[in-house]
């Protein structure tokens, strides 16, 4: 049974979409908010044996509670591994064994740039964002890189203001980079892939949502699939396990 | 085993106070680096510089957060050095952003890598190393606003690097769950860049949750993340993390970082919590006087001890 | 906390004989690393590799120590990647000086580096890093001999520092005192390279003195130096190091390593003793039971039980 | 009360006078054998807060035995830290904590360059010698050097055949490099030291030992202190340690 798309809000079929991405995976670099409750509810749908990487320095994390923070002490309590944050990034990430990493992004391009920077001019910036993070290297050595962002015209950008972390460039990426670069972003409208030319494309739409809406809230002319299929509405596991378990407080997905 | 307060019996070596130590160790114009990530951030020790009204200093931390955002507010600080600018889990640090965006009060210098980079940065200054090689920052307009992040081709021409210099504080301002008299430390749960920040620096103070005695650290030296050699002070001071956390003793306070978010994006407000809570007390002690103990129930977990390892007893055979 | 041996209930995971390990994941012309520095050093494995007849290896390891010397002997290799070569506290390994000196009964390909040099190259090849910058070599005659150890400018223009290139090997062998099914290990006492070799290495064998239930290992997170992630097969193999040690679990047979020195100088000896202690024997079981219970009782320490420390409860709140 | 030369062994007096050379001193970097035995001497004597560094992962040892090997559990076993060896050369010996290491040579010249890899050839040994461990680092980065050898004509030579750790290379050592490089050599004729130029020459010679013997077993012309002393002998404390509780057994000392 799936809820009707007036049943669940579009956070919750952005993060349920996210958690069906890693369908497969093995080994996950966990960024906080909506990619952690992606990867917990993939963990208790398709994909149980998922291995939880923190940058805080935590291998096969095993949190009782949902951790606000990316360093919540749930996180470490009956862990696998933790480890100081060099041979987190070190011998796990730069040794190319996480086989996919989450990033948000305030901005992002067709090839997959990603702005958390600034918005405005780097000296005089109108707003100034977090900065990168772990997100540079992210992109540059998890094999796999999965965005979980919000869309719009401001978010789906021509040309980003600043780039934190590379994507396809404009099309073709060093071959001394370890990882792929940018695989699946998923937003509250749809999901989207990446041609062989690095251009991303329309891959699923989520329920209700139309072609003209997507074009409505992307900064450029948006490829689509040629065999352009709906999203899955949230199931009802999915949904109770959000409501339930992973986010009672809606902080995330409400 | 036998713990002891800074009123418990431990006597000599490194131990002092708060104010004795940051009146001794920091200096206007210094660089200083409090370190943790997320967990065992030293928020007394921040404190106390204000109160202290330390001036132009260069702070540096990989994540900046609550406490940079009060310092920076407090207006100890005329360079930040940093990778993740944020308030962990809730949103933005109101008062650095008022000063980088709109130089309200003042502007504040910015020196910005990524996480990986800082991190090296600091392996580089405990190892005594003029840079640290890492694969980072290929085609990120990071090093085109940053000069000291710099290409570097590998001797063995299979392709380029990139390159950090060292960060050697001057003071490194680390906290610890234990540490005997002489800055032996152990530390468990997210090391974050406590190691590194200590080696690397020129000052070391130790804050600590329990101050043990050497024993309790002998008893297990795989555990200690921090020797004494490059300590200079040790500091007794239970809770000193709070609204941080320290990982067996207590819960990082999720509504005091939430209730940042508002108190900071009024500068009034903030001005009225500092002077409530930094400007109008003496010490951490009247901090956890005026926080009263009903607080700490809800911050307190259940324990969960390790298993023991046996190192074994080689004596003269 | 509940133990078990290989016919311990402990069934599943990447649990497997030493024969199976040795046979399935160790082929003729590998790189091949038995780390440990003086502690944990795994004899069993080298032996079952004598027994099996590899050849053509490369074996890497800091200081070759006996185990190396009696590989060399029984002829599996035909090159060795070292820094430090001898019986240490003892003297020199024979066999390989034979080989070295006179080519008896075959040469020795030799690459050879300093300690420091061998763990910044593991260290490079668990990083993922194309090499790795350390300050040594500067005037000594180390380069001129081995091309892989090359000057390197720092980009910061304050000075040259020497680049070692990553040691990646096929298969590294690790000893651990404890693992799970999963190949997740606690190590303690003298740590070596032991954690560097298995992130470098394309496939890992664990052998540990005991396999525990993973609760054992997850309730010490910071203890564990080697995750599962990077192991392919666990051999549960109890005092596999003999003569070398395990801390907590069995001291150093100095006897033994004193003894090797006449039986390492004279071939016949050496060959007879392979005989005898190697191919006569089918397993580590029967290496023990030859040497019989009695050895143990000078080789066991007293108890040395590690304090625990708290991680704490943080269960829903 | 000291004992008179016929009382003591060649090694007696070369340890117990390499131990009084640790007065001062804090950090030391230890070797095995009688470097060993006289960091654990001086701990005895002049200077017991010595700490204790041993390459393979140890600082602030505290032996209840003595260790046959540099890795011996009970270097372990109530020590201030055990850590990985890439620590303890990062951390502590590039990092410059080191005061005083000790090495140990086969061959020295006149300025103190060592070797410990090979007599003759290096692809035609005559002798293949253990090579550098931690040596050559440690000639480059330790503050001072300590070096505990045998003294006759095949030790200190005109030209050492291979340089595996360099000491004053011709009399300058760069700016780059940490260390001070070779401090003092203490053999069983007596003391040296370096001058400004990096020449070794004699300080003091131990008891019952002439000049004549101390040219007869050097490979070059050694120069002379223009204020050159006597070693005081062992004192009957020192013999007592060495013989009774550091070396019962007349291992190194013998």
């Amino acid at each position: 049974m799936s809820a009707s798309p007036a049943e669940y809000s579009v956070n919750e079929m952005m993060i349920a979409a996210s958690a069906r991405q890693l369908e497969g995976e093995k080994v996950c670099f966990v960024g906080i908010g909506p990619p952690n409750i992606a990867c917990n509810l993939a963990r208790r749908t398709v994909t149980p044996d998922l291995e939880l990487v923190y940058e805080a320095g935590v291998y096969g994390a095993d949190p009782q509670r949902l951790p606000l923070s990316i360093g919540d002490p749930t996180l470490v309590t009956g862990a696998v591994s933790v480890t100081s944050m060099f041979e987190i990034f070190s011998f796990y990430l730069q040794r190319g064994l996480i086989d996919v990493a989450f990033l948000g992004a305030s901005q992002i391009d067709r090839f997959g740039n990603i702005n958390t920077t600034v918005i405005g001019g780097y000296d005089e910036p109108k707003v100034r964002l977090p900065g990168s993070g772990g997100a540079c290297e992210i992109s540059i050595n998890a094999n796999r890189v999965f965005v979980i962002m919000p869309q719009s015209r401001r978010s789906f950008v021509e040309e980003v203001d600043f780039v934190t972390s590379p994507g396809h460039l404009a099309g073709r990426r060093p071959a001394e980079w370890l990882g792929g670069g940018p695989y699946v972003v998923v937003t509250g409208l749809g999901i989207y892939r990446f041609g062989d030319d690095g251009v991303m494309y329309l891959s699923r739409m989520h329920p209700g949502v139309t072609v003209e809406q997507v074009q409505a809230n992307t900064g450029w002319d948006i490829r689509l699939s040629r065999d352009l299929v709906l999203t899955d509405p949230p199931s009802e596991l999915e949904l109770n396990l959000m409501r339930n378990e992973l986010d009672p407080e809606g902080i995330y997905t409400r | 085993m036998s713990h002891g307060g800074p009123d418990g019996g431990q006597e000599g070596g490194k131990v002092t106070s708060m104010h004795d130590a940051v009146a001794g160790l920091v200096g206007d114009g210094d660089t200083v680096a409090i370190e943790g990530f997320t967990h065992l951030i030293c928020f007394a020790a921040g404190h106390e510089i204000i109160r202290q009204g330390k001036r132009d200093l260069t702070l540096c931390r990989m994540t900046p957060d609550v406490i940079y955002d009060q310092m920076i507010a407090a207006g100890v600080a005329s360079k930040l050095v940093f990778s993740w600018l944020g308030n962990p889990g809730v949103g933005s640090l109101h008062a650095i952003r008022r000063r980088v965006e709109r130089s309200d009060p003042a502007p504040l210098e910015l020196e910005e890598y990524s996480h990986f980079g800082m991190v090296s940065r600091y392996t580089a200054g405990a190892s005594g190393l003029p840079f640290m090689p890492l694969r980072s920052y290929h085609s990120s307009d990071l090093p085109k606003v940053n000069p000291r992040i710099v290409e570097l081709e590998s001797p063995y021409g299979d392709g380029v690097v990139y390159a950090v210099p060292p960060l050697n504080p001057d003071v490194s301002i680390v906290h610890v769950q234990r540490a005997d008299k002489d800055g032996n430390c152990h530390v468990w749960g997210f090391l974050g860049c406590q190691k590194e920040a200590a080696f690397a620096a020129r000052k070391v103070i130790v804050v600590c949750e329990e101050l043990v005695d050497g024993r309790v650290i002998r008893s297990d030296p795989n555990r200690t993340v921090i020797p004494g050699l490059v300590v200079d002070a040790v500091v007794a001071e239970p809770r000193a993390c709070h609204p941080s956390f320290a990982q067996g003793y207590y819960d990082r306070d999720n509504r005091f970082y939430v209730a940042w978010d508002s108190i900071s994006r009024d500068p009034a407000k903030l001005e009225a919590w500092l002077e409530e809570w930094v400007y109008a007390l003496g010490s951490h002690k009247d901090y956890l006087a005026k926080m009263g103990a009903e607080a700490w129930a809800r911050l307190t977990p259940d324990r969960c001890l390790s298993e023991p390892v046996d190192y074994g007893a080689y004596s003269p055979g």
